[in-house]
C-alpha cells in the first residue's frame, strides 16, 4: 500500500485536512457493526488520534437500527459527541435515511448502491414515527421517497460525496478471489464500510494492518481475507472520490492509547482495587463488566496465581446482592453490577448490607427507565432512587464519574470507601458511559491506594463486631477466628437483637453518624471538581456523563464570547456542601443552569434539598441519546435568550 | 482444647414459645456440632426471618441472620468467597419454599456444599400464623380465617427435581435421629436440604406432636438405602426416593431420601478454573502491598494487553 | 352486682373521679394482654368514654414483655398518648419494673403478689440494656432489686396504691368453683387485671357485663366463668382499696362508638371503597388488614352476593404487587399491602405500574427500619423511600393519614385518584396507627364518593390504550371487549414498544404531565390541613400519626402560655407547595419545627426540596415508640429555649 | 364472524434473528388461537423480558408484556379477578426458570388455570447469549467467556414436583406437533406448562435444530398416556413422568407427560367460598351506584356490627 503515503502527502498540500472529525456508521444491529468501529478506533489510535465514539442501538439482537457516532481528534482526547457529521458509513439504507439530516453539507455519505430503489416506507425495522416524519421531510424536498433519490439530492444541493459502492457484488468479486463460500461472505460488508471510511480519513496503510491483525488476532485466514477486501475497497475509493475530511496528523504523542469501553474500564478498576468476589445478573448494559472480569478472573504473574476472582451469575438480582454481601463478611472485597430493574430488586438487601455495616458495593448502570423503559438507552433518571432505595435510614455512599478516568479511579475508590466506611457504596454510571468506546490514555497506578479500613482478618473468641467506642467499629471477618453475630433487627454491640430504645438510639446515631464523619473526611475535590473561571457569566452544573458535553460546550461558548464554568458532581452522597455553595455563591444565582440526562432534573432537586440552594434553570434530555456539546451550547444560549427550561431532543 | 456441648451456646434468651418444635432443633444443632467438633470460628450459620430465623444468635458459631428468604445465597457468597468455612443454613417453610423457593431450586442445581434446615411448621410462626407452602388445602390451623385454599408443596420432591445431592426429613421429637441427620447433612460434600418436622405449638394446633408421632416412621427401618454410589445409580434412586416421599399424610416417611456423593460441587468446579482457589480463597487473597494494589502497572499492561494501542513508530 | 352503682355514688362525692386517665397493662407475650384491653375498651366504649390505647410488644410470639398504654377520656375522643400514667396494671413482675418509673405519684399499681420475691436481674425475657439501668435506678433508691422492695417503697415514698393480688392463689380458688381444668386456669390472669383495673376507674357492672358477653359472644361458658372471676376480683378490689382514680361520667353523647384499630380501619376503608382484589404476603404491622378484609371477602345484603373480594396470600411480595396490578388491568379496584420490607421488593413491578398508567393501591404500614429493623415498633421513615422508589421516573401519589378517620377516608380517596390519574397511589401509614385502637364515633358515608375516572368496561376492537389526546387516556380494561397492549417498554399509543426519540419525549412527557394536572386538581385542603391560630410563636409541621400528638400538644402548650399551631400533610405527592408555603409564610421562619418519627426529619428535607422553605428546627424520635404529647410538649419548650434539633426517647 | 388466522396477527415487525426458533412458536400460537376460535377480546397473553417476552406484540389478543420473571404474577391477578379470560404466560427459561422460579413453584401448587409456555432456548437470548437455567454444565455457548459451571434444571420434573396438572414439552419445529399440544394445554382446565425446544440461532451454537433433530422423539408413539383418569392413579402416573423427563440428552422425549384434570383448580376453591365468584368476577362487579359507594350506611353498619359499642342506655 505505498499508494498511501503518496496521496496523503498530496492531500495535505492541498490544505483539505481537518483536526477532528465526527461520524456515523449504521446499519441492521447483529451485521458486524461493531467490528467496523472497532478497527476504525484501533486504526485512528495507532496513529495517535484521540478518539471517543458511542453506540446506540435497539433492545433487539438482530435487524434493528444501530449506528456508532464517532469522534476522532489530532488535537485531544475528545470528551463528547456532536452534530453535524462529515461522514455517514451506510451498511443500508435505513442508515442513510436515518441520518442524512445530520450531515455537514460537503460531507460524504458511504452506502450500498444495489439498494439504491429501496423507499423509506418498504423498510420494516423502521419505526413507523420516524418512517411518518422522514416521509413529510423528504416530501417536503420533492424526493420520491428512494435512497437514490436522496442520495441524489444530497450530491446536487448539498455538495455531498456520495460513495455508491455495490457491496454484494464487491463482496461476490473479491470472495471469489479468496474462494469465500457465499453465507459467509456477506459478513464482510463491514470491511467495506471500514475501508471506504478509513480511505476517505486517509489512514496510514500500516494502521490499518494493525488495526486487522488486532482485531482478528490468531486467525489468519481472516485476517488476510480482510486485508484483501479492505485493501481492495481502499483502493477504489482512493482511485474514485477526492475526499473533503482527510484527518491532519496527530499533535498528540501517546507512546499508546488505551481502547476501553464504560464497562471494561470499571471492570479494570474492580479488579485493580482488589475484587474478589462479583455476582450479576445479565442486563443490558452492566452484563459485559461481568463478562470482562469473568474472562479475567485468574491473574497470574511469573507462573503463579496472584488472584483468582470468583465471578458468579446468579439467579436473579436479589441473590446476586445477598451474595456479595455474604462474600463481604468473609472480608473479600465483593461487588455486584446492575442496572435500573435489577437495582429495583436489590434495594431490600442493600439495607440489610447498611444496618450491618457490609462494605459492598454496587456498580449500577443506569438506562431509560421506568420499568423496562429503554433497555438500550441512556440515562441519568436514578439519582434520587439510588440515594433513598430502601426502607428506613441507613448511611450510604454515592458515587458518579463523568469520564473513563474518573470511572477507573472511582471503581477502585468506591471499595476504599466502602471498607473505611463499611456502608454500601454504589457506583452510579450510565448507558452512555457502559457503551462509550474511547481511545485515551492509560491511567496511572502512581497513586492509586488500597485501605482496607479497620478490617481484622485475624482474630479469636467472641468478638463485638458493632463496638459503639468509635463511629466505625472493627471489623471482624467470618473466618478470621473470631466469632460474630450479625442480624438486620436493630442489635447490640454483639449482633444479638435489641429493642431497648436506649439502644436503638445509640446504634441507629452511630450508623447515621458515620455519614458525618464521611461528609468531615473525604477531601472536597474528590467529590467536586469546577472548571472555568470564577467570572463565568454561566455555570453548568452536572454529574456523571454530562461532563464531557459540558466541558466541549464552555469551549466552544467561549469561541461565541460566551464565558461559562462548569461544576461536576462526583460523589453525591455525602454532598459536598460547603464546596458547592463556596462554588455556587461565587455566581449570580440566576446564572445557574444544571444539565441532566432526566425530566425532573434531579441534581437540582438534590441540591435544593440538601444545600437550599435553589438552582431554577435547567437543561434536560431524556430521549435516551447522549447530550451533543453541540446542542448544549444552543441549549445555554437559548437560556440566555431567557428560557427557564431547555429539553433536548437531538439524536436519532 | 476440643469444644464441648456447653462451648455451642450463648447466653442469649431463647425466647420461643414454650414447647415449640424449634428447641428440637437446636438441640439436635448442639449436639451435632459437638460431636462433628466444628469449630465455632469456622462454621457459619445463616438464617432467613420467622421463629426460626433467630437461631444463629443461640448458638456460639458465626452468626448471619438475614433477610427474609434469602439465607441461601447470603450463605452461597460466604461459601464461595470462603470454602473453608463449614456453612449451615435454617430457614422456615415460608422462608425457603415461599418467597425463597428460587434459591432453593438454584442452590439444588449448583450443589455448592451447603447444608440446609428447613424449620417445617407449616405455618408462618412469627406472622401469627397464616398458612405456609407445606400446609395442605382445606385445612384450617387457629389463626386463619378461613381454610387454606392453596396446595401444599412437597419439599423432599422439589429439592430432588432442583438437584439437591443429599435430601433427608427428621423430626424434631426424635432428636437422636435429629442430629444423625444433622451429621450426615453437614458432612456431606454438596448441597443437603434436612425437612425437619416441627410442631408449631401456637399457631398450628393441627400438626401437633401427637399427629406426628402416630404418622412418622423410618426409612431406614423398611430398609430404604438411600446412598447412590456410581451416577448410573442415580435415576433410579431418585425416583425411588420421590416415591417416597409422595406417601400420602397416613404415614410420614422420615430419615436419608437421597445421598449422592458422586456429582462434583460447584467449588471443585470453581478450582478447575481456578486453581489457587481452594487453597488461597478469595476472603484470604492479599490485595495489596503495603496499600498498593498488588496488581502493578507492569500486570495491569500485561494482562490488558489487548485494550492497547501502540503509537505507529512514525510516519 | 348492685353494690356497684352504690359504690360509685359515694366516690363522686368525695370528689375523686377524673375526666381521663393514662394506664398500662402490661405482660408476657401470648398471656392474654390483649383481651384485658379489648374488655377496657369495650367496657369505657359502652360507658361513652373516648379510647385511645398503643400496644408495644417485641418481635416474639411467647414471653417477651408487651403492654398496653391506654388513655381514656370523658371529655372527648383522646389523640394521643402521654405520660404519667395513673395506673399499672401488670401480669408479671417484668412489668412493674419496666414501668414503674411511669407512674404518676399517687396513682395504682396493680400486680401479683406472687412473685414478690423475683429480683429485676432474675428475669431472662428482659433485655440487658434495661436490667442494668434499672439496677442502677433501684440501686440509687436503696432497693435490692426485689419487686416487693419496689412496691414496698411506691407504696411508702410516692404514695402509690399497691393492689398486690396472688393471681395463682385467686385463680385456684376460683377455679374450683367452676370446676376448670388446672392447665386453663392461668389464661384467666388477664381477667383478673381488667376486673381490677375495672375496679379502680368505677367501670359499671353492666358494662363489664357487656364486654364480657361481646368479647366472648356465642361461647358460653367462658362468658360465665369470665363473669364470675371478674365480679369476684372486682368486689375484692372494691372492698379493699380505696381509688384514687376513679373516671368521671362520660360528657360524650355518642350513641355508639366503633372499637377499631387502624388495619381494621383501613380495610373497612378499602371495602367501602370498592376493593375487589386484595394480594397480600404476611408481615406485621400490615397482615392483620388482610386478615381483616378475608373475614369480609364475602358481602350478602338481603341474601344475595352484592360484593365478593379475592384476597390472596401470595408467595412474597413480588406476586402479590404483580398480580394486584394484573388485577387492575381487568378493572378491579386492587391493592396490596405491607410494610418496609415487602415495599422494597414491590418496587420494580411498581415502575410497570407506573409506565403502564394502573391504577393500583398500596397500603404501606412504615414499621422501624432499616432491613428488619424492629419489626414490631413504628417510625416514619420510608417517606423519601417511598415517593423515590423505582428507577426511572414516573407520577404517583403518596397520601399518609394522621388519625383512624382520615385512614378511613383515605383509603378509599386512594381507589379515587389512582383511577382519577391512572397511577399508583400509597398510602403510607404506621405501626403506631395500624395497632393503636380506638373507641370513635363512626365515620359518616355521606360524603363518600367512588369515582372512577377514564373507566372503560365495554368496547370492541383494538384501542389505543395510551392515547395521547389528553394528559389521562381512557383506560380500556382487559375483558372490556377492547384489545390492548402494554409493555414496561416506551411504547406508542397502542402499547406497542417503540424507541423513537420523539415519541419517548411526548409519551415520557404526558406521564410525568399527570402529575402537574394531580396537582392542579387535588383541592388544597385535601392535602394539608392547619391547625390553630396564625398569631400563633410556634408552628409545629408534621405528617401522619404524629397529628394526635401534635393536637394535644397545641393544646397543652396553650395552657402553659404558648400559642402553638400545627400544620399537618396529608398528600405528600403532590406536594401542596402553594397551600404550604401560604400558611408559613405567616410565621416567622424560626418559628418552624417539623415532629416526626425518623433521624433525618425527611419531612423538611421533602419541604425544602419541593418549596424550597428551610425548615430548621425538629423534634425528632426514632426509638420505635410513639411520640407523646406530653414529650412534644417539653421538646417544644426546649427549642424555645434554643435547641435547634429535639430527639425524643420516652417509653420503654 | 370467525377469526381466522390472520385476524390473529399484528402489523407489528416480528424482530426476532431470521430463523429464531421462536417464529416456530408464534405460528403455532397463531394456529392454536385460530383452531381453538379463541376471542381475541376475551384472551390475554402475559410475557417477561427477553427475546421470548415480545410475543404478545405480534399476537392480536390482548398483550402484557411484564417484567422479568413475573409473568406468572401478573396473570395470576388477571386470571383471578376475570377467570372468564383465557390467559397465555410465555416467558424465557432465564425469566421462568431464573429470577421467575419461585412463582412457577407457585402456580403448580395453586393450580390456577393458565397455560405457561417455556421458550426454552437454554441461553439469555435478549442479554446476548448467557447460559440459562437450562444449559448443561460444562457446555459453552458461543457467547459464554467460559464454559458453564452450573448445573441445569429439568423443567418437567420441577413442574411436575410443584403440581402442575398438565405438563409437556414441544420442538419448535414440530409446528403442529406443538399447535397440539398448545390447544391441549390452553383447554386443560389447571396449571399447564409447555416446554418448548427453542433453537437461538444467534447464541446457541449447540442446541441447534440439528442437534434436536437427531434427539427429539415422540412419548405418544411409546405409547405414553399421560392422562390421570383417577386420583389414585395420579402418584404412579406422576412417577412415570418423571422417569421419563430424566432421560439423558441422547433422546429427548416430547408429547404431553402429564395430565390431571382431577384436582380441582384454584378457582374453584375460590368458588366455594364465594359463590358469586364465577358468575360476576371483581373485574365487572359493581362497586358504585351513582357514584356512591355500593356499601351503604346499613350495609355497613351490619358487617361491621362486631366493631361497634353501642351506648349504655343510661347510668
Ligand atoms: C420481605 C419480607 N416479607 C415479610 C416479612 C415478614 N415475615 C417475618 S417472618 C415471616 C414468615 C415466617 O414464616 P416461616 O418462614 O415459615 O418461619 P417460622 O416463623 O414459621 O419459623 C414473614 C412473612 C419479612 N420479614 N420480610
Ligand atoms: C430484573 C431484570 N433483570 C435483568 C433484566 C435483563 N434481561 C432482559 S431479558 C433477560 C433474560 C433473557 O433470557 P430468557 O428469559 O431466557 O429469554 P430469551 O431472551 O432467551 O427468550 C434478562 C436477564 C431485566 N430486564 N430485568
Ligand atoms: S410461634 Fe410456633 S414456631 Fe414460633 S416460636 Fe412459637 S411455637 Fe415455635
Ligand atoms: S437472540 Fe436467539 S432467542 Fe433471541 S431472537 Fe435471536 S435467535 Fe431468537
Ligand atoms: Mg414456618
Ligand atoms: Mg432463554
Amino acid at each position: 500500500m505505498r499508494w498511501l503515503a503518496r496521496n496523503l502527502q498530496q492531500r495535505i498540500r492541498r490544505g483539505i485536512m481537518r483536526s477532528e472529525i465526527c461520524l456515523i456508521v449504521g446499519g441492521p444491529q447483529g451485521a458486524g457493526l461493531e467490528t467496523t468501529a472497532q478497527l476504525l478506533t484501533i486504526s485512528l489510535a495507532r496513529l495517535r488520534y484521540g478518539v471517543i465514539s458511542d453506540r446506540e442501538y435497539f433492545s433487539n439482537i438482530v435487524g434493528r437500527h444501530s449506528y456508532i457516532h464517532l469522534r476522532a481528534s489530532s488535537r485531544e482526547i475528545p470528551r463528547s459527541l456532536r452534530y453535524p457529521v462529515q461522514l455517514i458509513g451506510a451498511m443500508d439504507a435505513e442508515t442513510v435515511f436515518t441520518h442524512f439530516q445530520d450531515l455537514e453539507p460537503g460531507g460524504i455519505i458511504v452506502y450500498d448502491s444495489s439498494v439504491e430503489n429501496k423507499v423509506v416506507d418498504s423498510i420494516p425495522s423502521m419505526e413507523r414515527d420516524l418512517v411518518s416524519r422522514l416521509k413529510r421531510v423528504l416530501g417536503e424536498l420533492g424526493l420520491d421517497g428512494s435512497l437514490k433519490s436522496l442520495v441524489n439530492y444530497l450530491s446536487r444541493e448539498e455538495n455531498v460525496v456520495v460513495a455508491g459502492l455495490n457491496y454484494a457484488e464487491l463482496i461476490t468479486r473479491l470472495a471469489s478471489r479468496v474462494s469465500l463460500p457465499a453465507q459467509q461472505a456477506s459478513r464482510y460488508v463491514s470491511a467495506i464500510v471500514y475501508a471506504a471510511i478509513a480511505a476517505f480519513l486517509g489512514l496510514s496503510e500500516s494502521s490499518i494492518n494493525y488495526a486487522i491483525e488486532s482485531r482478528f488476532r490468531g486467525r489468519e485466514q481472516i485476517i488476510s481475507i480482510n486485508k484483501l477486501i479492505i485493501g481492495e475497497v481502499y483502493r477504489l475509493i482512493r482511485g474514485r472520490y477526492r475526499s473533503p475530511v482527510i484527518l491532519a496528523p496527530s499533535n498528540l504523542n501517546h507512546p499508546e492509547l488505551m481502547v476501553v469501553s464504560g464497562n471494561d474500564v470499571v471492570a479494570m478498576g474492580k479488579i485493580v482495587g482488589g475484587l474478589r468476589y462479583q455476582s450479576y445478573y445479565p442486563i443490558t448494559p452492566a452484563a459485559d463488566e461481568s463478562f470482562f472480569i469473568e474472562a479475567n478472573e485468574r491473574i497470574t504473574w511469573d507462573g503463579s496465581d496472584i488472584a483468582s476472582i470468583v465471578v458468579l451469575q446468579t439467579e436473579d438480582e436479589i441473590a446476586a446482592i445477598s451474595s456479595a454481601i455474604g462474600a463481604a463478611l468473609t472480608g473479600a472485597r465483593a461487588a455486584t453490577c446492575t442496572s435500573g430493574p435489577g437495582f429495583s430488586l436489590m434495594v431490600e438487601a442493600l439495607g440489610w448490607a447498611g444496618m450491618n455495616e457490609v462494605p459492598i458495593v454496587i456498580t449500577y448502570y443506569q438506562r431509560g427507565g421506568p420499568s423496562t423503559g429503554q433497555p438500550t438507552r441512556g440515562s441519568q433518571s436514578d439519582l434520587l432512587f439510588a440515594l433513598h432505595a430502601s426502607h428506613g435510614e441507613f448511611p450510604r455512599i454515592v458515587i458518579s464519574s463523568g469520564d473513563h478516568l474518573e470511572a477507573f479511579y472511582d471503581a477502585i475508590e468506591a471499595f476504599n470507601l466502602a471498607e473505611r466506611y463499611q456502608m454500601p457504596v454504589i457506583h452510579l454510571l450510565d448507558k452512555f458511559l457502559a457503551n462509550t468506546i474511547v481511545a485515551m490514555p492509560p491511567p496511572s497506578l502512581e497513586n492509586v491506594r488500597i485501605e482496607r479500613g479497620k478490617l481484622i482478618s485475624e482474630s479469636s473468641g467472641e468478638r463485638k463486631r458493632f463496638e459503639s467506642a468509635d463511629l466505625v467499629p472493627p471489623r471482624y471477618v467470618l473466618g478470621s477466628g473470631a466469632i460474630t453475630w450479625h442480624t438486620g433487627d436493630e442489635h447490640d454491640e454483639w449482633g444479638h437483637i435489641d429493642e431497648d430504645p436506649e439502644n436503638r438510639e445509640r446504634m441507629y446515631r452511630r450508623r447515621m453518624e458515620k455519614m458525618a464523619l464521611a461528609d468531615q473526611e473525604i477531601p472536597d475535590e474528590k467529590r467536586l471538581s469546577f472548571y472555568g473561571g470564577n467570572d463565568a457569566d454561566v455555570l453548568l452544573i452536572g454529574w456523571g456523563s454530562v461532563k464531557g458535553a459540558a466541558l466541549d460546550a464552555i469551549e466552544d461558548l467561549r469561541e461565541d464570547g460566551i464565558k461559562a464554568a462548569y461544576m461536576h458532581l462526583r460523589i453525591l452522597s455525602p454532598f459536598p456542601t460547603r464546596l458547592f455553595r463556596g462554588v455556587v455563591e461565587k455566581f449570580d444565582p440566576g446564572s445557574a443552569i444544571v444539565v441532566e440526562h432526566n425530566y425532573m432534573a434531579q441534581l437540582a432537586l438534590l441540591v435544593r434539598m440538601i444545600t437550599g440552594v435553589n438552582i431554577e434553570r435547567s437543561i434536560v434530555k431524556y430521549t435516551g441519546r447522549p447530550i451533543y456539546s453541540s446542542e448544549l451550547v444552543s441549549g445555554v444560549k437559548r437560556i440566555l435568550a431567557g428560557e427557564g427550561r431547555v429539553v433536548l431532543t437531538h439524536g436519532p | 482444647m476440643a469444644p464441648s456441648l456447653a462451648d455451642y451456646k450463648t447466653d442469649v434468651w431463647v425466647d420461643w414459645c414454650p414447647g415449640c418444635g424449634d428447641f428440637g432443633i437446636l438441640a439436635a444443632m448442639y449436639k451435632a456440632l459437638a460431636e462433628l467438633q466444628l469449630k465455632p470460628e469456622k462454621t457459619v450459620i445463616v438464617s432467613g426471618i420467622g421463629c426460626s430465623g433467630k437461631i444463629p444468635h443461640f448458638v456460639r458459631v458465626n452468626g448471619v441472620h438475614a433477610i427474609h428468604g434469602r439465607a441461601i445465597p447470603f450463605a452461597m457468597g460466604i461459601k464461595l468467597a470462603n470454602p473453608d468455612l463449614t456453612v449451615i443454613v435454617n430457614g422456615g417453610d415460608g422462608d425457603l419454599l415461599g418467597i425463597g423457593a428460587g434459591h432453593l431450586v438454584a442452590l439444588g442445581r449448583r450443589n455448592l456444599d451447603i447444608t440446609v434446615i428447613l424449620h417445617d411448621n407449616r405455618v408462618y410462626g412469627l406472622t401469627k400464623g397464616q398458612a405456609s407452602p407445606t400446609l395442605e388445602k382445606n385445612l384450617r390451623p387457629k389463626a386463619l380465617p378461613k381454610p387454606n385454599i392453596q396446595d401444599s408443596i412437597n419439599p423432599i420432591a422439589l429439592a430432588l427435581a432442583s438437584g439437591f445431592t443429599f435430601v433427608a426429613r427428621g423430626y424434631t421429637m426424635m432428636l437422636d435421629h435429629l442430629k444423625e441427620l444433622l451429621k450426615a447433612a453437614i458432612s456431606h460434600r454438596g448441597a443437603a436440604l434436612i425437612d425437619v418436622l416441627q410442631p408449631c405449638v401456637t399457631y398450628n394446633d393441627i400438626h401437633t406432636a401427637e399427629y406426628y408421632r402416630e404418622r412418622v416412621y423410618r426409612i431406614e427401618d423398611e430398609g430404604w438405602d438411600p446412598v447412590v454410589r456410581n451416577p448410573v445409580e442415580r435415576q433410579e434412586k431418585m425416583l425411588e426416593a420421590l416415591k417416597i416421599s409422595m406417601e400420602d399424610e397416613v404415614r410420614i416417611p422420615i430419615g436419608i431420601f437421597y445421598q449422592d456423593s458422586t456429582k462434583d460441587t460447584l467449588e471443585d468446579r470453581i478450582a478447575r478454573r481456578l486453581p489457587s482457589y481452594l487453597i488461597n480463597p478469595p476472603a484470604v487473597q492479599k490485595i495489596e502491598d503495603d496499600g498498593r494494589p498488588i496488581l502493578t502497572w507492569e500486570i495491569f499492561r500485561k494482562i490488558f494487553a489487548a485494550h492497547f494501542v501502540e503509537s505507529e513508530p512514525s510516519l
